[in-house]
Order: C-alpha cells, then structure tokens, then sequence
C-alpha cells in the first residue's frame, strides 16, 4: 500500500457514460493485484473530503486505470481532469480475488464497472471460462471485446434486450448453470449488491465457490475508521469484517446478509 | 539558528513532537504503517478500547457532509485482552508512547480496562472517553454532568500512575467548568474536542444516514469550534491541552498551539490525507524556526486578547 | 395534479410559504429589496432590536471559516423606536409578516422593547434571541439556563398577544429541557440554532481574527448540529419549530422540515446568493409535487426512526 | 443593484501580476456610477462561501471590467476562470465618488487596484487635473498611458524608484500641494489603508475636500450584514456607516480613524 501523486496520462470517454481514467504511477501500478482497488482524492470536489475507491482496470510497470461512471458528487468532479493533471492516490488495497482453485471451471459474473474490476482476473486465469455480464442496456456492458480476446466466452444480459439476452444476469446463468457440473464451478463476481447476493445464494443452494467483492461506502480505505464492514460469519454467530482490508473479495459463505 | 525543541510533556509522558492522531481516525497502529512513519509521531492515540469486545453500531456508520464528515461508529473493538493480544506485540516495535483511548458501559468498566491495561509497558497514557456522541454510556451519561464526569476521572486515578486524560465533550455551556473538574479529579491533561452531536436525513427516503440515526461531526467544519473551546479550557485550567477538530494543515495546528493546546491530534484529515501528521510536524517546526521560537511549548497559548 | 399548499402557521402568524430570513443577514428588509422580492417571503425577520440605540462590537466583525463564516457583530441597531421610524413605513408596504428579533441587556429589556413594538401592526411576531453569542447579556446569561430563559419568556408573553419564538442557544447538552421550557412558558413556537460558539486566531499576529475575540459559526459547517437539535426538540415539544443553519439548497430546508422544522429560515447563504430564499421555496414545492404531498405541513417531522 | 450571472469575455495578464477580468453583464454595466463596486461569487473557491468585492473600472452597455490581482484564497482562484465561463456578480454596488464640485480642482490619488478604481471618474470629470500615483514598483503603477489619454497630468511615485520619483505618494504630493490654491484642490482617493489616512489627514489640515474609497472586508456587500462598518463622526460622537452602502466613498471629515 502506498500514497502516490500520479499523473493523469489518459481521460476520454469509454463508453456511453462511462470513462476511462489511465494514471502514471509507478509505484503502485507493478504491484497491483487482480480485484484490488484505489483510494481516489478528487481534485476539485468544493468542500467534500472523502476518498473515492475504483477497481483497478488495468496495471502495469508504469501505472493503472480505472473505470468510472459519473453517478454523484464525487465521479461528476472528475470529468474537468486534465492529461497533466495530478491526483492523489492510495493502493493498491484490498485483499484481490485468489487463485482459481486446482480443477474448477472459472466463471465471472459482473455487472457495470464490475466489468472492469474483473479483467486483470480474466487475463490472469490460466484457464478461460464464462463471463456472464450484466446491465441496464447495452452500455453497460463494458469491455465484452478485450475478454474475448483474451480467449472467454462473454455471455452479455441487459434489462432492455439491447444486448445478448433480456433479463438479468440470472435469467441467462440459471439455465447455463443447471447443465453444468455445477460444484465444479467458481465464481468471481463484482457489481451491484442484488447480483452478489443472487449469485451467493446460488453458489450456497447448489454448493459451489464464489468470490464475491462487495460494494460499501468507505471512508479511510485502510482499515482504520470500521466503515466499510460486513457481517462475516464465525462458528458462534458473526463478527464485523472490513471490506477495504479483509476484502473487498469474500467468498459466499462468509457473508452473513442484512435482512 | 538552532533547531527548535519539538518536544512537549502530557504528565509523565514525553511526545517528541505535538502530534498524535485521533482515537477512532488511525485504528490501532498497523492500519496507516505503510503510509505513516509511525516513528515520527508525538503518540499513537488508538480507537477505544472498553473492557470486553464489542460490536459497535450497524451500518451504515458514516456519511459525508458539506467540508466534513458524520460517524457512528459506536465503539466496536476487540476488549482490552484483545488489544493486548493483537495490537501489543506491534505497537511495541515503535519508538513512540501509546494512548490508549478508553470507555465503558459502566463506570466500573472504567476502572476495569485500566487495571487490564495497566501492565503493558507499551500503553503509555490513558484518554478517557467521556464524549463519544455515538454510545449513550460512554457519552452523555458522564461527560456532560460534571458529577459523574469527576467520578470516572477519579475511578481511573486510582487505579494508575500513568498519565490520565479525559476527552471532553463539546456540547457544554461551560468546558471551563469541566476543565477544572478535571483537574480536581486529579487528571494529567484533557483532550479537546471530540465529534459533534450531529445527524442528517436522507429526503429521499426520509431515513436518518446513519444506521445509530444521529453521530459525531468532525473535520473542518468543527475547527472554529473547537479553538474556542481549547481557549476557554485553557483559559479554566492548568492542565495541557491536546486540541483537536479539524486540523488540515500546519496552520490548524498552530492555531491549536497558539489558542492553548500543549499537543494536537489529526483525525479526519487522515482519511483524506494520510501524509497530513507527516505535513503538520514539519510545518511546525517551520513555523518555529520561521518565529525563532526554541521549543514547542513557547507558543502555547499565547493567542493576545 | 393541483398545486399543494405551502402555507404554515407559526402560532397565529399564517405565513404563505415556510421560509423566511435568519436574523442579522437580511438587514431589516429594504437592504435586500433589489434583489429579492420581499412579498414572496414567508416571513422577513430583521436583524435584533433592543430598546436603545445600540453600537454593536468593534471590528473586525466576521472572517470567512472553511465551508463558513464567523460574526461577532454584537447586535448594533437603531432600537425600538428608531426600528419603528426607520423601517416600519418600509416593511408595511409588503404583504409579508414581518418577525423582529428581539434582545436585552437586562431581562427588563425584552418587556420593554415588546411593550414599545407591539402596538405596530406591521409587527406580526418577536423572535426571542437568547443565544446571542456576542453578547453577553443576550447569550449566556439567559440562554443556557433554563430557570432566566423561562423568566424572559413569561416576561414577554405577559406584553403580547401575538406570538413569540424564542431563539434557543445550540451549545447546550439537552436542548429538549429547553425546548420544553419554551412550551411552558407560554411561548408559541422556538427557533433553532443561533450561530454556535467559535473562534479563530491569526497565527501570525497571534490575535483573534475578531475583535470581539471569539463570535458564532455559521453557514453550511454547522446544518448537521442544526438538524440534530431540531430533531430531538421536535421529539420534546409540540410547539411549531423554525429550523435554520447552514441551509444553501432546497434540500437542506427540506431536510430540516422531515428532521421536524415547520418553518425554516435562510441565514448566511444570503451573502453568497441572495437567490437562495427564492431557490428554496421552488425547491420545497417542487419536493411537494413530485411527492404527492397538499401541503407543506405533510413533510413536517416524517423522519422514520 | 441587480444580481446578474455573467460570462467571462476577457481575461489575462494586464501588468505585472495584474490580471484583467471582462464579464458581459448587460444589466449592470449601464448603470454603473465611478467608484462603484461588484460582488462576485468566485467559482471553484472551494469550500469557502463569501463573494469578494472589486472595483469597476471601466463599464459599458455591454459589461464591466475589473482588474485585480492574485494576492489570496480568492483572488488566487480566479485564475482558472476562461472566457465563456460564468460568473454570478451582483451590481453595480456602493454610492461611488460625488461630481466635482463647481471651481474646484480633480486630483486623483491611487495605489494598486485604487487606479483601476478611478479611471471612470477620470473619465468623466469635466475638467482634467493631476493624478498621483502610488505602488511598490512600476508593476504596481496601473493604466498610467489611460490616464493620459484622457488629458491627466500622471505623476508615479514608487518605493523603488523603479518608475516616477521614489518614494511614497506624499513624497511627490507634498511639495506639490504647497504651490497650489490649496483649497480648491478636490480629491479622489482609492488605495491601501495608509494612503487614504495621509490624503484624509492632509484635506482636513489643508482644508480642502478629499473622497476616500474605503476598503474593508465585507460579506453581504448590500448593507445587510454590517461586517464592513467604519467610524462616521456626528456631531456629537460616531456613528457607524457601512462602506458598502454608505460608502464606499466617504469624505475625509467624515471619518473618524481608528487609533
Ligand atoms: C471497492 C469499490 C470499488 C469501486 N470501483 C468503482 C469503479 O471501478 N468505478 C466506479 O465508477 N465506481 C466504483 N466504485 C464506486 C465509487 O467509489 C463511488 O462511490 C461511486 O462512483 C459514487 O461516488 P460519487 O462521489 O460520484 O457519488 P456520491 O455523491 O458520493 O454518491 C452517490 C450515491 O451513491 C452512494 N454511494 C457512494 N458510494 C457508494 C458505495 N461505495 N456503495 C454504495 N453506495 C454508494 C451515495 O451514498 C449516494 O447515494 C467502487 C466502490 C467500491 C467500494
Ligand atoms: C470596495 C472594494 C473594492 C475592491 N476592489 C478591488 C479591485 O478592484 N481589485 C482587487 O484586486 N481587489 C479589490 N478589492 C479587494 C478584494 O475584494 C479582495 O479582498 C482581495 O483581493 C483579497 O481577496 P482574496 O480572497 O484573494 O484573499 P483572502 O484570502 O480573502 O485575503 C487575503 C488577506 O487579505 C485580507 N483581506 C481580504 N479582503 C480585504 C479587504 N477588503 N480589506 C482588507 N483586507 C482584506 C484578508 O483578511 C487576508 O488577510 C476591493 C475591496 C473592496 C472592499
Ligand atoms: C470515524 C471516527 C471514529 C472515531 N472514534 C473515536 C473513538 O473511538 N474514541 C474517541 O474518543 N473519539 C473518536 N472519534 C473522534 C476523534 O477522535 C476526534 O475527537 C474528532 O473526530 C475530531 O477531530 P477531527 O475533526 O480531526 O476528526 C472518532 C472520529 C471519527 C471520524
Ligand atoms: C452576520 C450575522 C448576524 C447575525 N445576527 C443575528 C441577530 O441579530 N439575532 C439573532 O438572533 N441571530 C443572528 N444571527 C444568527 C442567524 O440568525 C442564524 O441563527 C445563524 O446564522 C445560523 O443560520 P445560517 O447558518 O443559515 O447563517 C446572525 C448571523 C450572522 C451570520
Ligand atoms: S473504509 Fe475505513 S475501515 Fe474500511
Ligand atoms: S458588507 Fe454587509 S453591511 Fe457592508
């Protein structure tokens, strides 16, 4: 984990809303793991004085890149980022996805930028599997080429049928599922909290892995402040788990859901 | 010109600089390790630690609001075996003193945690908690009546010689009052100011934004508010101060030091910042050398009124 | 869908809409004139009247804070009579009601300076300022203290019939006692919160940046205090609330009216835009609109808790 | 008085680290009096909250112009602003300076912005007279080819002799003032603190008339507030008199300085 004043080197439009922002940095770029993610300090955000956290898109040697929609405060006070511009950032943090399990089928599920924190894993995984992504239209369904490329078959559901099936990522998953050997899967799934919880349950009911990285509010991103946490289920009932440290990645059965 | 002495004492306990970091905003140490030099700090101040483990309030426990920040966190923690166990081993790598933020459900809890405590060379000083706006036992309850505020103070005295610092609550009409109860009571210093009671309403489901409905309001937003309550302490009593609210940058602190605080602490801005304790020690020393000040302790309270 | 009602009542004050002015940041209603339209107001209230011409603090009188602003203007005003000469031929003009704060240097003051108003009509309500931070008199000493707060407000209810709002001070531990007070005394609605207790310091000259030493913080820092305090007297009284801190959107007057304000008021954002006021009253009944609501009173203190 | 959100049409370096700043107001500019202000909202000031005033120095039907320079948190924020952003002003504001007075003589006196303050005065005053002025250094010596322009006799004093005599303005109005008609003499004065006092202290020991621009600190700017209040003599004692609206231009013998 490091603190670094990282250089925009790159910041367009992605697709549909969504942008891409691309950072030199050096020293958190080279050790970045699949599933980690940044604390962002927006520049420019008026009198707001938390971090953002992003998943990392992308990480090399040189930097990282994240994907972002401009849904609020914070993501709208990006967009007047200039190449040139400094930003603050902390990471990589978080625990990332673990390795594939010797003998299970990869399966990713994913929904808007859930997209993006998934593809260093895909690119990672030596075997190539199923992505079932997930969205309100076509637009939301990021990246489907590069993870082609990379040799997974992209599996896209939008709400409006604009895209792949109409439904949610459940209603193409369901099925595909059933004729699966279904315990042999593992499951990495990033997006929205109805999907990590869909996908749970699934991966508790039919008895197969599945890493979930859950979406909660942060503040200090380091573990410090206990914002972030979720119930994690210990032999005599649940304790209180970070997402910015012990996660953002847990598999189903720690999880305990609020009712 | 020489360089400035930086060193300041609370009681017994000698900080090598004025800065430590606020309960609640650095965890227990390993949390910033990577980021902080741990070294470099006057004292690590660690989240609040009561008898047993606790579980703190639901989520969602903190909300940003115009320049600062809401937080329920509610005390969730591991007891004081469990600090021990799991905080001890790394805290005593360091050079530097501990302080060890305390509270209780009861005022015996108090007394309990000090004597859990009290044996670990490492723990250096105790700040008692008697203004967390977030658990009704450890807030209300004793720090805004200055019977059972003295009580506690007095309870934890006798129970060690290590420095003793109450935290004093900022919604009083009279901190003075507290100041010197504290004092009476037998404490080594007091900190000034925790959050402040303080809520916002979501209007869209009309729901409170935090789970524990109202929290504690810190950052910027409170500074103003909490110089003048280090002024009016400092004006009451005799006692070092250890200001904080809201302090940002080297000037915040100084303005602190300059107002009456002996040692400050950096909260909130560590979530924005973590470099700030780092930024705030240097400007400083700066701010000492630039004023030809010898030591630290020249410029406590010397605001002219 | 037919347009919902925005009117709300403060005892017997009908105003047309919740929002009015705070005291001290609209002047006495000609200096804003050019720039908002008066009889869109639920209410002007004008900066505070005592009985005597008065002269106020020394200056500096306000610095700018992170997020807000510091005032120590110390209550300077043309006193009753002059109020009734200068601005009464003015305010009558408008078909607005019109609330005068009111202070005192001594409790006999708030009867009197009632009994020298109270025959203009044009003087529809008296906001009863007992938390003046500036001011000794009208701060401290009667505001802080449940037993002198009840005595000025039976003071001055034995002068009018019309109704009174007491202006209840924000640093206190239980503003539900005084909330309550407020009910028992004979008050018919209280307004919440005066600027809070602050101070800041110019490290380089090491004076206070008011000359008055320290002032009342105000603007967008303090609206989470604000809309704590108007919950829990909501929670204590039955008497109509005036809630007003830090309220620069729509959104904010809203908030406070589900925290269980009836009335809100707009105070600092004024000086930064003094299209607030009207701002506000659209945002509120667009909120209306677009929740189904008739009237304006249906909002008033649904939070769900 | 109109409150008016305006757009950037100019905006650049003037001299030195003066910066000019043209805002289309169609509103205010044609009722703008010499010696008047404006009240701007700064964009992009972060987390504070209060406008900033400026003299205008020059107005049209069309707009106004202000010139000012970086010395603090909001003038250090205007920098970025670009010609088609908008700026929310609220003008014109203030009573400005009198007419002349019949059979006197115009002398200007100014120091930093203060020019920028009295160029439309100089502008319109029907006769043309002296103008006396004060800075650091030649940087600080604005509009001085402007003045002359319109028939001004420029005198520039600096402290550095880096332009005119060096000095103070008294330095070269002294002996000047000493071979005039002394009391005919009519002066506009806009500048730092000091300035004001001197030229004030010599109208009343020389008995002649001088109209001093008063800079205070303000916040509401309209007289609401009475942040911006000064010492107004009556006759028997003081009165406070607010430079935003009872001012900014007030008569020497008006004022009663603090000690
Ligand atoms: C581990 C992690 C990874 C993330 N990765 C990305 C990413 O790659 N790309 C991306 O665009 N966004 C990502 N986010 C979300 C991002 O951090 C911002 O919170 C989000 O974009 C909205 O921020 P904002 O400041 O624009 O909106 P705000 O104005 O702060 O918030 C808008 C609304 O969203 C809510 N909200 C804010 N943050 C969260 C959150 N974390 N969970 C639930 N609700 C929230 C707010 O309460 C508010 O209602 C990630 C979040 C987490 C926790
Ligand atoms: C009637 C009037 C006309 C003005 N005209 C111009 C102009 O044409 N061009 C121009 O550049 N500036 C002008 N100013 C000053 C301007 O309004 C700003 O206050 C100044 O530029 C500094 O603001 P800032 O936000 O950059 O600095 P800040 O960070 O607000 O302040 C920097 C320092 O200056 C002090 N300060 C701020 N404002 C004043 C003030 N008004 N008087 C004394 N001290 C102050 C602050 O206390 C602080 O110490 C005028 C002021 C007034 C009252
Ligand atoms: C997330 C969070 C957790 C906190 N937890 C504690 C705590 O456990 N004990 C305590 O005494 N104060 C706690 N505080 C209060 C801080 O120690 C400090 O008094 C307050 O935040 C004001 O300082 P700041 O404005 O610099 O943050 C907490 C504050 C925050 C923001
Ligand atoms: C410059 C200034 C002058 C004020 N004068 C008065 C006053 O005369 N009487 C009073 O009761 N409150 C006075 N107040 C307090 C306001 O009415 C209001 O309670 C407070 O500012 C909080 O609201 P705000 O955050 O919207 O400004 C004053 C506030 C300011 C900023
Ligand atoms: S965000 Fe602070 S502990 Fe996770
Ligand atoms: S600035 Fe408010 S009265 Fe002049």
């Amino acid at each position: 984990m490091k603190q670094e004043i990282a250089t925009v080197v790159e910041h367009h439009n992605f697709q549909g809303e969504y942008r891409i922002l691309r950072l030199a940095a050096p020293e958190i770029g080279p050790v970045v793991k699949p599933g980690q993610f940044l604390h962002l300090l927006i520049p420019q955000l008026g009198d707001r004085v938390l971090r953002r956290p992003f998943s990392i898109y992308k990480a090399d040697t040189e930097g990282v890149s994240i994907l972002y929609k401009p849904v609020g405060r914070g993501t709208d006070s990006m967009r007047p980022l200039h190449v040139g511009d400094t930003v603050d950032i902390i990471g990589p943090l978080g625990n990332g996805y673990p390795e594939l399990t010797e003998g299970k089928f990869p399966v990713l599920v994913a929904g808007g930028y859930g997209n993006a924190a998934l593809y260093l894993k895909a690119k990672e995984l030596p075997a190539k599997g199923v992505a079932f992504f997930g969205g309100r239209t076509a637009e939301d369904i990021l990246c489907v080429d590069e993870f082609k490329e990379l040799g997974w078959e992209v599996r896209p559901t939008t709400n409006d049928g604009s895209l792949g099936i109409k439904g949610l990522v459940t209603t193409d998953f369901d099925p595909w599922m059933a004729e699966q050997d279904i315990q042999s899967l593992e499951l990495f799934v990033c997006g929205p909290g109805p999907m990590l919880k869909a996908m749970g349950e699934r991966a508790i009911e039919h008895d197969f892995t599945a890493w979930l990285s859950m979406d909660e509010n942060m503040a200090c991103g380091v573990g410090a402040c206990l914002t972030c946490v979720i119930k994690r289920k210990i032999t005599d009932g649940w304790e209180w788990a970070r997402c910015c440290t012990d996660g953002p990645v847990f598999e189903s059965r720690e999880i305990l859901w609020n009712e | 010109m020489s360089k400035p002495n930086l060193e300041v004492k609370i009681g017994s306990m000698v900080m090598k600089n004025p800065v430590t970091v606020a309960s609640g905003t650095f965890g227990y140490g390993p949390e910033y390790a990577d980021l902080v030099d741990l070294n470099r700090l006057g004292a690590i101040t660690v989240k609040g630690i009561c008898p047993d483990e606790t579980i703190g309030n639901p989520t969602p426990r903190t909300f940003e609001t115009r320049g600062g920040m809401l937080n329920a966190i509610g005390l969730p923690g591991p007891g004081a075996q469990g600090f021990i166990d799991k905080y001890i081993p790394f805290l005593s790598q360091y050079d530097v003193p501990v302080i060890v933020n305390i509270w209780g459900k009861s005022m015996e809890d108090y007394g309990t945690v000090v004597e859990m405590l009290d044996a670990e060379d490492t723990v250096s000083a105790y700040e008692i908690n008697l203004s967390c706006p977030n658990v009704k036992e450890a807030g209300s309850a004793f720090g805004t009546d200055t019977d059972s505020f003295s009580r506690v103070i007095e309870l934890v005295r006798g129970k060690t010689k290590k420095p003793i610092i109450p935290k004093l609550a900022p919604n009083v009409s009279d901190i003075g009052a507290f100041a010197k109860a504290a004092e009476e009571a037998g404490a080594d210093a007091i900190s000034i100011m925790n959050s402040y009671p303080a809520m916002a309403i979501n209007i869209e489901t009309l729901k409170p934004e935090l789970a524990n409905r109202t929290g504690g309001l810190s950052g910027p937003p409170i500074k103003p508010i909490a110089i003048k309550l280090v002024w009016d302490a400092f004006k009451a009593t005799t006692l070092p101060i250890i200001g904080m609210g809201g302090i940002y940058e080297p000037e915040d602190a100084i303005e602190f030091m300059i107002a009456g605080a002996t040692s400050v602490a950096v909260g909130t801005a560590n979530f924005t910042d973590p470099s700030t304790v780092d930024r705030v020690i240097a400007g400083i020393e700066h701010y000492l050398v630039e004023k030809e000040h010898r030591s630290a302790f020249d410029i406590v309270g010397t605001v002219k009124t």
